[in-house]
């Protein structure tokens, strides 16, 4: 028997065209970034969107275990998005469930698309995804935090990949869902891009769009997908400028 | 289930692209052309409700159980849905034993948010006492022969066995017990969302891949879209990346194929005047 | 709670010697049996007996994976009998039970000994059997099955394996039970054979037989071997038939 | 456990399948000879029965433990009983610890359906109150040194610890409590069925092979015979075939060395005056 | 997880054992001195009670999760208490995902025994039916980088964050049924056993061992001393061995540690007051 | 529903300053140590000590599989330690626990102090322990056995390895706790040594014992491991007056 329970609210946007949680509907929630934040990693990343919590670490390039996997010619991506048990009102197995392998596999297919494989044979990049707290939107947040580790760990890329949710909710098409809104709203979409290619390299949806509907909901995406690259890029900058002077004052 | 890499000889992968970047496919199919469906309903005489479907030479079984049973904490007057997918090595040279991986996960989800999301059950109606017994549902569906486009081939298989299924009208007594009548009726089914998967190849969209596309293919997309045209699941799959242009034109293929596919299945069932739970 | 319940039947057998689904002791179900179904298999059967549809599936010989399970000397069979989760009346779990596991084995071992393994060292034979529909006899449906499919993907054989179960009900001897009487009756005995040379490559029973009905079992079971034997025969005549048809015609 | 493939050089073989075509064992035993037997009962106090079996140097132990739990929903008004078997790392060289493989489901599997064919126990007497609450009995048979003929020795030892279990008499009232008493009665058993496994060698059969018996042998197949001198359980294993004639054979055979087992099992439980379930 | 053997550079291995054996330390803390602590509560706001604990670079994370559960049969007036502990393959190169290994098992079990020996949660007050309902509270530990001595860095953060937990005052009515009010309430905490794990180096001992000093060390010990000065767990690993004296030593160096740590733990709720369970 | 319970007793030591089996604080159980039980192991010791029945069996040094595990520089020590369902009053699943996976663990680390695995490099030392019957005590009963089957194998040991518990009942330290005092008692410590060189190879507790308490504890395992110590010793003379006896006879 849980001990906290979720009421349902009788609406999600009021009269005012505010949400729950008082934003518009084209609005973010507020986001923090933070990177290099694990020693042991080769980059690492800590990304807070709203009461999501998310620690992304990145290995690699390095030798692959089991040996047989390696492939000649590329590096593989190994990739494992997890929720640890208290991250949810209702405590989680820690064994992987369906749903985490789902998204492990299109989470690495959404960050693929960034890499030069090709420049390491033989290796292995192993990116790991942990959900400290979910609250609504944790592959995306997952996928923004993983690309900023994967800068972090110095490991060439085409473009960052910025990842955000888009939905429906009491007929709103509406931006980065809350928990109560992806589970109470009528629809969900995932949408993850490298956002200078204008590639998108994952696209998720359940819940019913009118083909209208479905373009909106693209086009606000992209609109969202633009705000959290600005902030990646930012977290990116400020830990290069702390890395930079850290080597200066040690000269 | 799980499955060893496959590869396409570079020199076949190259001619096909290059077919295709001429609007040409090596099965000599139109790129928005789906290979020929056939549906073989009720063929599992034990199961509740059953059918083969064949794309081409890819063929899928789904059969579906019912029992009665508890339904889930937060949805206490639900009936219960489960569907779940596995690769079978006879189907094919590349697949293994074992449980389902990532790929097995990944069709049984698409497939099972098609149907949840299009409400096509009508899961209140499988409700017996409420907080307490409903019906709950199986699907599992097995592809028996994998020749590319295994996810469209289960959510196929998967919805004709659901339209076909009958289960039995139940009786509930002052003091709960139920009782099996000997009326069987079908599911509580209201729509029929068909899936519709495309590979990007090059820099042109082909619908229903066949494996030798599938392995050549920069990634894929699947729309499922429901009788009222709208569109109720997405899944990108594979390594690549799309364009806008490429997800646009997308859903406007998906919307015109779907409805040709949905010409092939069964008709949803008359449930209006069914009483599922008799006193 | 199930839904479907099978009823228990007052008799197996009636005043006229008829069973319950009106057949005599000594008289087999219907069979079907069609050959080289499945297009990625190497060979492939389908076969009904009664109300039981199994698959099979052969591929091989073909390189071992894991490697390190090649022999120097012969090549490995390994077989997986599985009944799909709705083949039966209670929901299956699709895991393998230990029913299952055994069963592999004694088929495994019944297939073997018409096989010339010692031909294709270093190489795996890979007998994988379906049960969509169960109804009595799947492990000796199986086994015909997979004998012609194994002829179907031209491995070598000195002769086909033919299998049928034999038991007893109502004290009576029965060839070819099905569910009803494999349940209800007293004993079962399932047999597997070369026809041609003799040779019994599978033998299980369980239930009471005296020595006497034993033997008599036995020798039913030789009977309908050879019944079962003819329409295996027939069946691959037919495929061998179409397959050169179709050769020619192409010519 | 999983167990490696062992292997016999092939010099040995050779010689032990010459002098078996000669009617000599290479541990001087005729063909028909059991090795010696010995039974050691109620060794393991805290289970409700137990026995340590030694088949020459091949030694199994097995245990019962009774617990009261819910029966099966078809068989609502019968006790439970679980064989399970499974090789320890400790009794040879070739078994390494993991999940049972399929060599010790087999055994577990034979046994089973030995004592389950000749309907050893008497399933409804351990029914306590009907469709709610039954014994169950767990029987768990193990392997310490593995040499040869696992089969029976796992048989005698089931057979050997339930033969010598007790449970208590239990008390049900009106309102369905269940009590433990304290008067402590055999299991109901009424047959004791016995499992002969022979060795095909070259053309011959031999009775109860040791281990390198058994890794010369084209294949084995176990006769059970009960009491009243019937078949009631048959496992041909291995990879090779039998004649008729060795079948009918080996039915002669199993029945005459049944009996000599027999003799030197515990003896069969007076259990007609016993009330298991008391008001 | 599964770790993957470690191994540090003979060199390095030769420079740090030389330095304690002239009781210096590679990151010039002395022998006995504990890294810097930190202690983060109540960062999942999702959870009963959560904790981030920093012992230098190696940081772990515990939360707890409340539930009302079944009791054990043989503690039917008891609530229940489980730990788990995890490795994360993000918190080190040498750490695979799967599932907990022996090393992960005897963290979660080491961390476990300290907090029951000490009897830390009077689980008799987590009963709300007796024999029926109780409060089940789990404690899963998580470490995000590991910098050596993983044990204490497991204890404290589970100590955290069990002493900032809050749960549900909960009513129970004539019927009972249970109902959850909207006061919430610290766990019913007694103690604050503390664990201090030293590292055995020739023949040193050192507190509280960084990764490198833990893959140059003979074995540890880990003892757990509660707020009365008592030892309550106990624990050595590794493969080398220990004196009498090295554990006399040992005994007084971790009671004097442990009080320096526990003046960094949260403070011991009030709960003498409390009433967990209302009519 | 168990059916065989346990009774809390009232006290764990009487007026008298006797245990509930009629011991003193500071004696021992009933010990039996038999050598070479077990044909096919390399070694083998099967040990009571009141109501536990322990089998232990070394196979090694040998080829380890699989091959990876192998080390350049020494053998590997692997062990297991496992209780069969029937050795408790509430049968235990086959399948390791927590516990035993965690016992297996400082099992080897108490026994690997006494190898010198450094002279059979690229080997494994296989120790496995069964316990036939649970009665307290059991990992230190398990590691002695353990050690003299190391003895019988022929393994060149820096010495035996010999354990027992000591505890807490009722206010008194005693030795050697039995199930009832691990289960009611204030604290249970068990301790594995090496006697002759005075290494403490296991040292685990659980329970409450003040420091002066932990001192007096470990004086009193220390006497109760000189005599289990001296038990080990003479049943392998034993052994190796009736290995003697039987080479010479031969002759």
């Amino acid at each position: 028997m849980l001990v906290r329970k979720e009421v349902k609210p009788l609406r999600l946007i009021d009269e005012d065209g505010l949400r729950t949680d008082g934003r518009r509907v084209d609005e973010l929630r507020n986001i923090k970034i933070d990177v290099g934040v694990l020693k042991n990693a080769d980059g690492s990343c800590y990304l807070e969107i709203g009461r999501n919590k998310v620690m992304a670490a990145v290995y690699g390039p390095r030798e692959v275990h089991p040996r047989h996997l390696a492939l000649p010619d590329r590096a593989i991506l190994r990739c494992r998005y997890h929720m640890v048990p208290f991250s949810v009102l209702e405590r989680k197995s820690p064994n992987p469930t369906r749903r985490e392998i789902e998204l492990s596999k299109v989470i690495r297919e959404a960050l693929e698309p960034a890499l030069f494989l090709e420049y390491f044979p033989r290796t292995t990049i192993d990116v790991y995804i942990e959900i400290l707290q979910a609250d609504g939107g944790t592959r995306t947040a997952g996928i923004s935090a993983a690309a900023v580790a994967l800068a972090d760990a110095g490991i060439p890329m085409r473009d960052l990949v910025t990842a955000i949710a888009v939905g429906k909710a009491d007929g709103h098409i509406i931006l980065d869902l809350n928990d109560l809104e992806d589970k109470y709203g009528e629809a969900d979409m995932p949408v993850a891009m490298m956002p200078n290619l204008g590639s998108i390299t994952l696209l998720q949806a359940d819940g019913e769009f009118t083909p209208e509907e479905f373009k909106e909901a693209l086009n606000l995406a992209m609109k969202g997908i633009r705000e959290v690259y600005a902030k990646q890029r930012e977290a990116l900058r400020r830990r290069y400028l702390k890395v930079r002077e850290e080597v200066e004052g040690s000269v | 289930m799980s499955r060893s890499e496959e590869v396409i000889p570079k020199l076949e992968k190259h001619k096909l692209s290059s077919l295709i970047s001429k609007g040409e496919r090596i099965d000599g199919r139109e790129l928005n052309e789906y290979r020929p469906i056939t549906i073989d309903v009720n063929c599992i005489e034990k199961a509740e409700g059953s059918a083969i479907v064949s794309l081409g030479n890819t063929v899928s079984i789904a059969g579906v159980k019912a029992e009665i049973g508890t339904p889930f904490a937060d949805t206490p007057n639900e009936g219960v849905l489960i569907v779940n997918a596995e690769f079978l090595p006879l189907a094919s040279p590349s697949f293994e034993p074992g449980p389902p991986d990532e790929n097995a996960i990944e069709i049984a989800r698409v497939v099972d948010r098609g149907i949840r999301s299009s409400r096509t059950l009508d899961l209140e109606r499988l409700c017996i006492i409420p907080g307490k017994r409903v019906w709950v549902i199986y699907v599992d569906v097995y592809v028996l022969n994998h020749n590319g486009n295994m996810i469209d081939a289960s959510g196929l298989a998967v919805l004709s066995a659901l339209l076909t299924a009958k289960i039995p009208v139940v009786k509930v007594s002052e003091d709960e017990r139920i009782g099996i009548t000997d009326e069987w009726v079908p599911l509580p089914i209201r729509d029929r969302p068909v899936p519709v998967t495309m590979a990007k190849i090059g820099d042109k969209l082909v619908v229903d891949p066949n494996i030798n596309e599938e392995l050549s293919m920069d990634c894929r997309l699947t729309l499922t879209v429901n009788e009222r045209g709208s569109i109720c699941a997405v899944q990108k799959g594979g390594r690549g990346s799309l364009s806008m242009n490429d997800i646009l034109y997308a859903v406007d293929l998906a919307l015109k194929v779907s409805k040709e596919i949905r010409s092939a299945l069964p008709p949803l069932p008359k449930i209006e005047d069914i009483t599922y739970v008799v006193k």
